[in-house]
């Protein structure tokens, strides 16, 4: 399960969370939207140097972004 | 052999899971967020009476999974005082726009204030009025330009942008009242904490309590949303001082 | 004789634009017209529609039920819309964005024009407007062709008349891309 | 307490009120209505209710929106200025389908005016003073016992109907005392539940909203019918009016309230006199009572309207009487030293009763 | 420049409010009028004005009654629910007998309903929603030459009889864009001189006084009657109305501002089919044109009233033709998606055409 | 042998020499004088437009000999701003009591002194509705019975007594501000000053001055006129502080 | 049967309050009552007038144009109002504070009677009202002594209660100085 | 000419002024004025102690009183 999901039918692109993310990692997809909008999107690679700090949702004004954190116990 | 996620960001409960019609970047869906975290956080969603006000926020009912009252404009806090005496039992929130509140609803957030109601009030200053295209505002910043200020707001014709969170501090009938942002995770932070003790003044019956928002008309202000919420940081904050202006039930 | 016109897409699209475009044209050449916009409750995108009239005699109703012709640039415009027209109304539509059929008014005097790709050939997807009311005007002789063109200098502003040229290359090959009524 | 006991006219409309079960007032200081505000604040606080001296007027009828959102019965109380300081909540309030009561005793206008009995106030009750298609019941009392028995009415009436009350008088059945039985009132036991009103979702999984915003294709419009079709049900319901001597009358004469109060004894001094005049009462000015006109007018095609305004109820009974009914007009704008007598009034009437129609 | 120019409805009305000598503009912010204080906010300042951008629409009508007061032509916009807040400003100014122009570019309601076209503020305006017996001017607008052209006409009219006049359209009107001639405006010669406003007292011995309040015995009847009688003054000389087709109809169709602009479509397009159908439209809704309804319906006993509302300009329509005329009424109460087509009054003006009167 | 004698008081010129109609020791009639010295002070009765409000001063040009416009309760700010944006080289002041300024005119004095708009405010706070009859006002102090408060003021059902000139010396736009009694010959010197100061604020067109006079209503207080001066200096002052609070053109 | 009078004085003189105990004297006769105030502009001090009206039959007008009776205690009041009274109307005046003639009104039923003296005999000044109803009351057999008497308790707030015997005396000092109709 | 005249007229007997002057000059006196109200007075005598410092007038609401000084100058 990923740790960041980003709904891309809600996603406005307003772009706020790209600049939220301490690692970047956030960034503006290619591909229009339903909505007619950019959505963005954390690449594979990139949701592993994901720390889950939520910044990025917490600044989506459209609530499109949910976060969860790896267990400590759990092994992957 | 499992791996355990934990959630760390999720939808408030008392915010209903659907598309809102704000532009993008525009900061009202953040404030509508933080203020369902605060409802959830009491568990109050199932005994809170929302009202509603003009502005780009009247669909509050659309996003709030909660009872709501519509307010003419400028009046939620008229409408609020009518609601909370009726039902003293009830949790009753107004949120306003700067044109609303600050305008038109001058003598009714004032007065409301000063009886002590035992309301919550959430202002949102975007310096502008949204929803009618972007005028002048008694919040507009000097020079800043809108539809009815073309060359700027010219201070010794339009007056000063008026900072009502410390006007309403100064009232003897309030018990809180802040200013914050939304424009970075550590104000958002600060925000979600004013507007919960805001609710946490009523739950508690200790009085009103008032929180101003300061958020980004991307829109109206000609600006792309990461611009726009510069702006915030850059123009707004200078002149409106974030902080707290009154806390009666704490020590300030 | 009377024109009247309506026009849909979605904002962006320039609709509006054209829309006074054509009425300031009818104005040129001494005519009566009414230009009556309609926009979506949506402050960014969402749907553009305007009627314009254009005619010898007093122009009464902005509002037309049964529009006589039909400008539908996008897929959503055809679905709300296309129903409306009077039958036999000159309709064209953007086959960029609308896909075929999906519609039952064999009634209609239908031309599909694969505006955004002939916008582009002009080197400015936002072209596809200027082509389309070219089209218009050749098709239905509402107004001339040099009206229109005249007329861009009336509703562009002072800063875009450099793109005047442009434009009316865009004007002219969407007329070169219809016949005379 | 059911004897008779002399009371003034405004405070039967606050006994009224509190005998209706209306337990929260909302108003704002102004003559000639101020008992109403005074007995209310004593009382209110006596009976456990919820007296707010509001800022202004306008934050009065926001308030009792509130109030009336919340499902309980509810009022405010005002003059002339102030009635227009509250139409927009009141156009809010019936696009809202809240009911509420608003008592007007009227003053003299426009302006600032004077205090002094009016029925200036007319038009902006019954066509409506705010903006938009929409309706309000209009009570007018013409005694202070209807003063009480009204105001308990209108409370159900606006509850029933989910539209708002005005109760419209002025100075002279606000301030005058007569004999007053106060009966114990209770709702119709008939009156639709309240299902409407927010008392947040506990219990529930829908949501309520009051609200008068509709951008749907066509919502607002059915809407606006809706309001419409609630208003006629109440034109074919609740019209009543007071008649008098209609039988064998030659000439009727019609006003409301204070007017009437005037003009009856005029009548009455007329049959003395043996001229026979009939008298005709609107109780309810919306619905204003058509089918009571229409009927009267079969018979007796003269009619003499009396106001203390230039002329503004006349131009209803016009558009009820039958068609080749005559209606003259006697107008007594408001101010001071300009009530009518009755003694004037029987000039008037001698006046249109030679007359041929 | 009197060349045709492409422009706004509601852009006339401020071009118009300039061309006039407007030069005090106080307004606040409401849809669908924002065009007219985006533009006064512009002009004023080049043409050495005043624009302010008031914190209510309270605000602007007060100070609209100010500027009036000291004499010069000045204005306030707004759109319903902000005129009902004006009531009890333009129930002074009238009071206080002070010109002055209200321009109401209507929205649906009741409350905030929507922003769609209206002509729902019929009785507000023509009714007049302030307390008190007072009158304004009301003009209705049916293109966008007379947004331009009536406005400048409401300021002539509003200064010679000291009445506030209201200018009543909707978005239909006002958003769409027409041909215009900007004529240059130049008040009447024969306007009286505004020996009543107030400059201070500089060169006078006598104080000038603006007020509503009359105390003295009989003072405030009179007032009224004065009042009165500049309204029927008006009456008698400015009713203005367009007709069409009138002389061999055997239907008249009648409405004012956008509805009638639709009806003539449909009216034409009657006539067309071979129907003898007329059009009426009354350009003054205050006064409003009795005397061409008596005179229409002197040989056609069948009208049809259309309006964008349940009812409202009927009224005055049936109090103003010949007794045994029928009226009907065909109502479209405003709302998204609500404006008729002319196809569909056409089919209205079958239906009524048919029946017999 | 001639005697000379040097008049040391007379009435001011710009004061009609004719009998009010308020009650005996109601200091309406002061207020007035005070004003009206402070137009022959400056000379300027000849230029002034005065902006009455509704209350028991609603009769002020029965008493001032100059141009007078009668505003609707509250208004008078807003009515004035219309007055001096039409004629910005009269001198024009606004007269209002307590209710009419504090409770239903809030919004309006509020914008008009953000705005600065260049006028001198007359603010008279006498604790209640005097011509009303003597209703709670947004002024009345805590447990004084009034007609509407029978039990006294109660500050947790009906608020707190604002202070309007704190308010007004708290926005950006007012630039002259403060409270003045009219109890004794010291404070009625101070008050004349004040008054004077305001008008020199907009005769030389420095900026929007406001000034709140503590007066008795013995009539509706239920006092004589001796006992209610005495609860102006007993139980006004404590609680509504006189002094300048704010005073741009001069050191404050 | 039906009896209207219409009284005037200066505020103070206690008319209102007398107004009152008629009306109610009436309401414990089972009568119909009407009582209209209406005082001057001024807060303290002017006049203060009423009607009342006490009726077996319904009362219509609370206003009466010309009363059927007066009571006069004052010279402003006798100047003013005297004139509307009905022709044979029975009107008593306040010879202590109204000068003899001064008027034109032969046809009425005047009698003079020094209140303000008599209600000093009394003991106190303010006991002009209640001589002033016990005349009134006597004279036209609107209501009964009795009624008025019983009325006191009505109309005086509770403090005044014990004044009631001394009510009760000046009521019948009143009665006792007219004769019966 | 007196240094203190009292239009008796005009007054409302408030009594103001007689708590202003500083000598206590000024009393109420016994006799109603046409207006119903008890004026106040100085008597003869006490106008000798008069300072002229005007208190009185300057406390009165209602403008009745105005007051002169002799002047240094002049002889009495
Ligand atoms: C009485 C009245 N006046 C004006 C309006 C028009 N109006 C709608 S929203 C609005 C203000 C919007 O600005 P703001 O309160 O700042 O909210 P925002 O859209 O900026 O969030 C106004 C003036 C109205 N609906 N009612
Ligand atoms: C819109 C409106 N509301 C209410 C009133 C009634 N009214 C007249 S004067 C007044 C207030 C008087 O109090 P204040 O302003 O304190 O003046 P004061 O008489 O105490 O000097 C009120 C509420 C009115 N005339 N108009
Ligand atoms: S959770 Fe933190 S690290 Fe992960 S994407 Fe969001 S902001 Fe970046
Ligand atoms: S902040 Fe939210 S809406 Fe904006 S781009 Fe990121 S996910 Fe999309
Ligand atoms: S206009 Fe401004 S406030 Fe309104 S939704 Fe758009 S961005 Fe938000
Ligand atoms: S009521 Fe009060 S304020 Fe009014 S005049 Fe009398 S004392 Fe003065
Ligand atoms: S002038 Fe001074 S001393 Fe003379 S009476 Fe007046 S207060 Fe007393
Ligand atoms: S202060 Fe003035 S009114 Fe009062 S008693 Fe003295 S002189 Fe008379
Ligand atoms: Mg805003
Ligand atoms: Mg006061």
């Amino acid at each position: 399960m990923p740790k960041v999901v980003i709904n891309e039918e809600r996603c406005k692109g307003c772009a706020l969370c790209t600049i939220a993310c301490p690692k970047g990692l956030v960034k503006i997809s290619g591909s229009l939207n339903r909505q007619g909008f950019l959505p963005v999107r954390v690449s594979e690679d990139d949701l592993r140097l994901c720390t889950s700090c939520a910044l990025c949702a917490q600044i989506c004004p459209d609530v499109a972004i949910t976060v969860h954190r790896q267990e400590k116990g759990a092994r992957s | 052999m499992t791996t355990d996620f934990k959630p760390v960001f999720e939808r408030p409960v008392s915010l209903k899971d659907i598309q809102t019609h704000f532009c993008p970047g525009c900061q009202h869906g953040l404030i509508h967020r933080l203020t369902a975290d605060a409802m959830d956080h009491f568990g109050v969603q199932q005994t809170t009476i929302g009202v509603a006000s003009v502005g780009c926020s009247v669909f509050l009912y659309e996003y709030f999974d909660i009872d709501v009252v519509e307010a003419p404009h400028g009046r939620a806090p008229a409408v609020a005082t009518g609601v909370k005496r009726a039902r003293p039992d009830s949790v009753v929130f107004t949120y306003q726009g700067d044109g609303d509140l600050a305008a038109i609803g001058t003598s009714e957030i004032i007065h409301a204030a000063n009886r002590g109601e035992l309301l919550t009030a959430i202002f949102v200053n975007n310096t502008t009025y949204g929803m009618t295209g972007g005028q002048m505002a008694p919040t507009t910043l000097p020079g800043q330009t809108t539809l009815t200020s073309p060359e700027g707001r010219d201070v010794f014709l339009d007056g000063y942008p008026i900072r009502m969170a410390e006007v309403i501090a100064a009232l003897d009938g309030a018990a809180y009242s802040v200013r914050v942002a939304v424009n970075n995770p550590k104000n958002i932070l600060q925000a979600g904490k004013a507007i919960r003790r805001a609710f946490e003044y009523q739950v508690e019956k200790k009085g009103f309590a008032f929180v101003e928002v300061l958020a980004a008309c991307p829109t109206n202000w000609g600006m792309s949303p990461l611009q726009a919420n510069e702006r915030v940081g850059a123009e707004m904050i200078p002149y409106f001082e974030l902080g707290t202006f009154k806390d009666r039930a704490g020590d300030k | 004789m009377t024109h009247d016109v309506f026009m849909a897409g979605f904002g962006g699209q320039g609709i509006l634009l054209i829309g006074n475009l054509l009425a300031y044209a009818g104005i040129l050449e001494g005519k009566n017209v009414s230009y009556y916009p309609s926009y979506g409750v949506e402050k960014r995108g969402g749907a553009a529609t305007c009627t314009v009239v254009v005619s010898d005699e007093e122009v009464g109703s902005p509002v037309i039920g049964n529009p006589s012709c039909g400008l539908i640039l996008n897929q959503a415009s055809l679905e709300k819309y296309l129903a409306r027209l009077k039958p036999g109304a000159f309709c064209l539509i953007n086959s960029s964005l609308v896909d075929e059929g999906g519609h039952r008014r064999e009634d209609l005097d239908l031309l599909r024009l694969p505006l955004n790709e002939m916008a582009l050939e002009l080197g400015d997807p936002r072209l596809v407007n200027m082509i389309t009311i070219g089209a218009y005007a050749r098709r239905t002789g509402a107004v001339t062709l040099d009206s229109l063109k005249a007329a861009l200098k009336n509703v562009l502003p002072e800063r875009n008349h450099r793109f005047i040229p442009l434009n009316v290359k865009a004007i002219d090959l969407g007329a070169a891309s219809v016949k005379k009524p | 307490m059911s004897e008779r006991q002399l009371v003034a006219g405004n405070i039967a409309v606050a006994m009224g009120a509190i005998a209706a079960g209306c337990r929260h007032y909302f108003g704002y200081p102004i003559t000639p209505q101020s008992d109403i505000p005074a007995y209310m604040s004593q009382e209110l606080r006596r009976v456990g209710g919820t007296f707010i001296q509001a800022e202004s007027e306008i934050a009065s009828i926001n308030m009792l929106l509130g109030a009336s959102a919340c499902g309980v019965r509810a009022m405010t109380s005002s003059s002339s200025p102030g009635i227009s300081l509250k139409q927009e909540g009141i156009s809010y309030m019936a696009g809202s389908e809240l009911p509420g009561l608003i008592v007007n005793i009227c003053r003299s206008g426009p302006g600032l005016g004077g205090i002094d009995a009016s029925q200036a106030d007319y038009f902006q009750s019954v066509k409506t003073g705010g903006h938009g298609d929409y309706r309000t019941i209009v009570l007018a009392p013409a005694s202070v016992q209807e003063m009480y028995d009204l105001t308990i009415l209108s409370f159900d009436l606006s509850d029933r109907y989910r539209m708002p009350a005005v109760l419209l008088a002025d100075s002279l059945i606000g301030q005058m005392k007569e004999a007053l039985v106060a009966r114990p009132a209770s709702p119709p036991s008939d009156l639709p539940a309240k299902d409407w009103a927010v008392t947040g979702k506990l219990g529930r999984s829908d949501q309520r909203i009051v609200k008068s915003l509709y951008l749907g294709e066509g919502e607002l419009e059915e809407h606006n019918w809706k309001l419409w079709r609630r208003a006629e049900e109440l034109k074919a319901r609740e019209q009543r009016s007071e008649g008098k001597f209609l039988q064998d009358a030659d000439l009727i004469v019609t006003g409301f309230g204070s007017a009437a109060r005037i003009a009856k004894t005029a009548v009455a001094m007329a049959r003395e006199a043996g001229l026979k005049v009939g008298f005709l009462r609107p109780v309810t000015l919306f619905p204003f009572p058509e089918k009571a006109f229409a009927e009267a007018t079969q018979r007796c095609k003269k009619l003499l309207c009396v106001e203390l305004n230039t002329g503004q109820m006349v131009e209803d009974v016009r558009l009820s009487v039958a068609r080749d009914a005559e209606v003259a007009f006697y107008g007594r704008p408001p101010g001071t030293g300009s009530l009518p007598t009755p003694e004037e009034l029987l000039e008037q009437i001698r006046k249109h009763y030679g007359r041929g129609a």
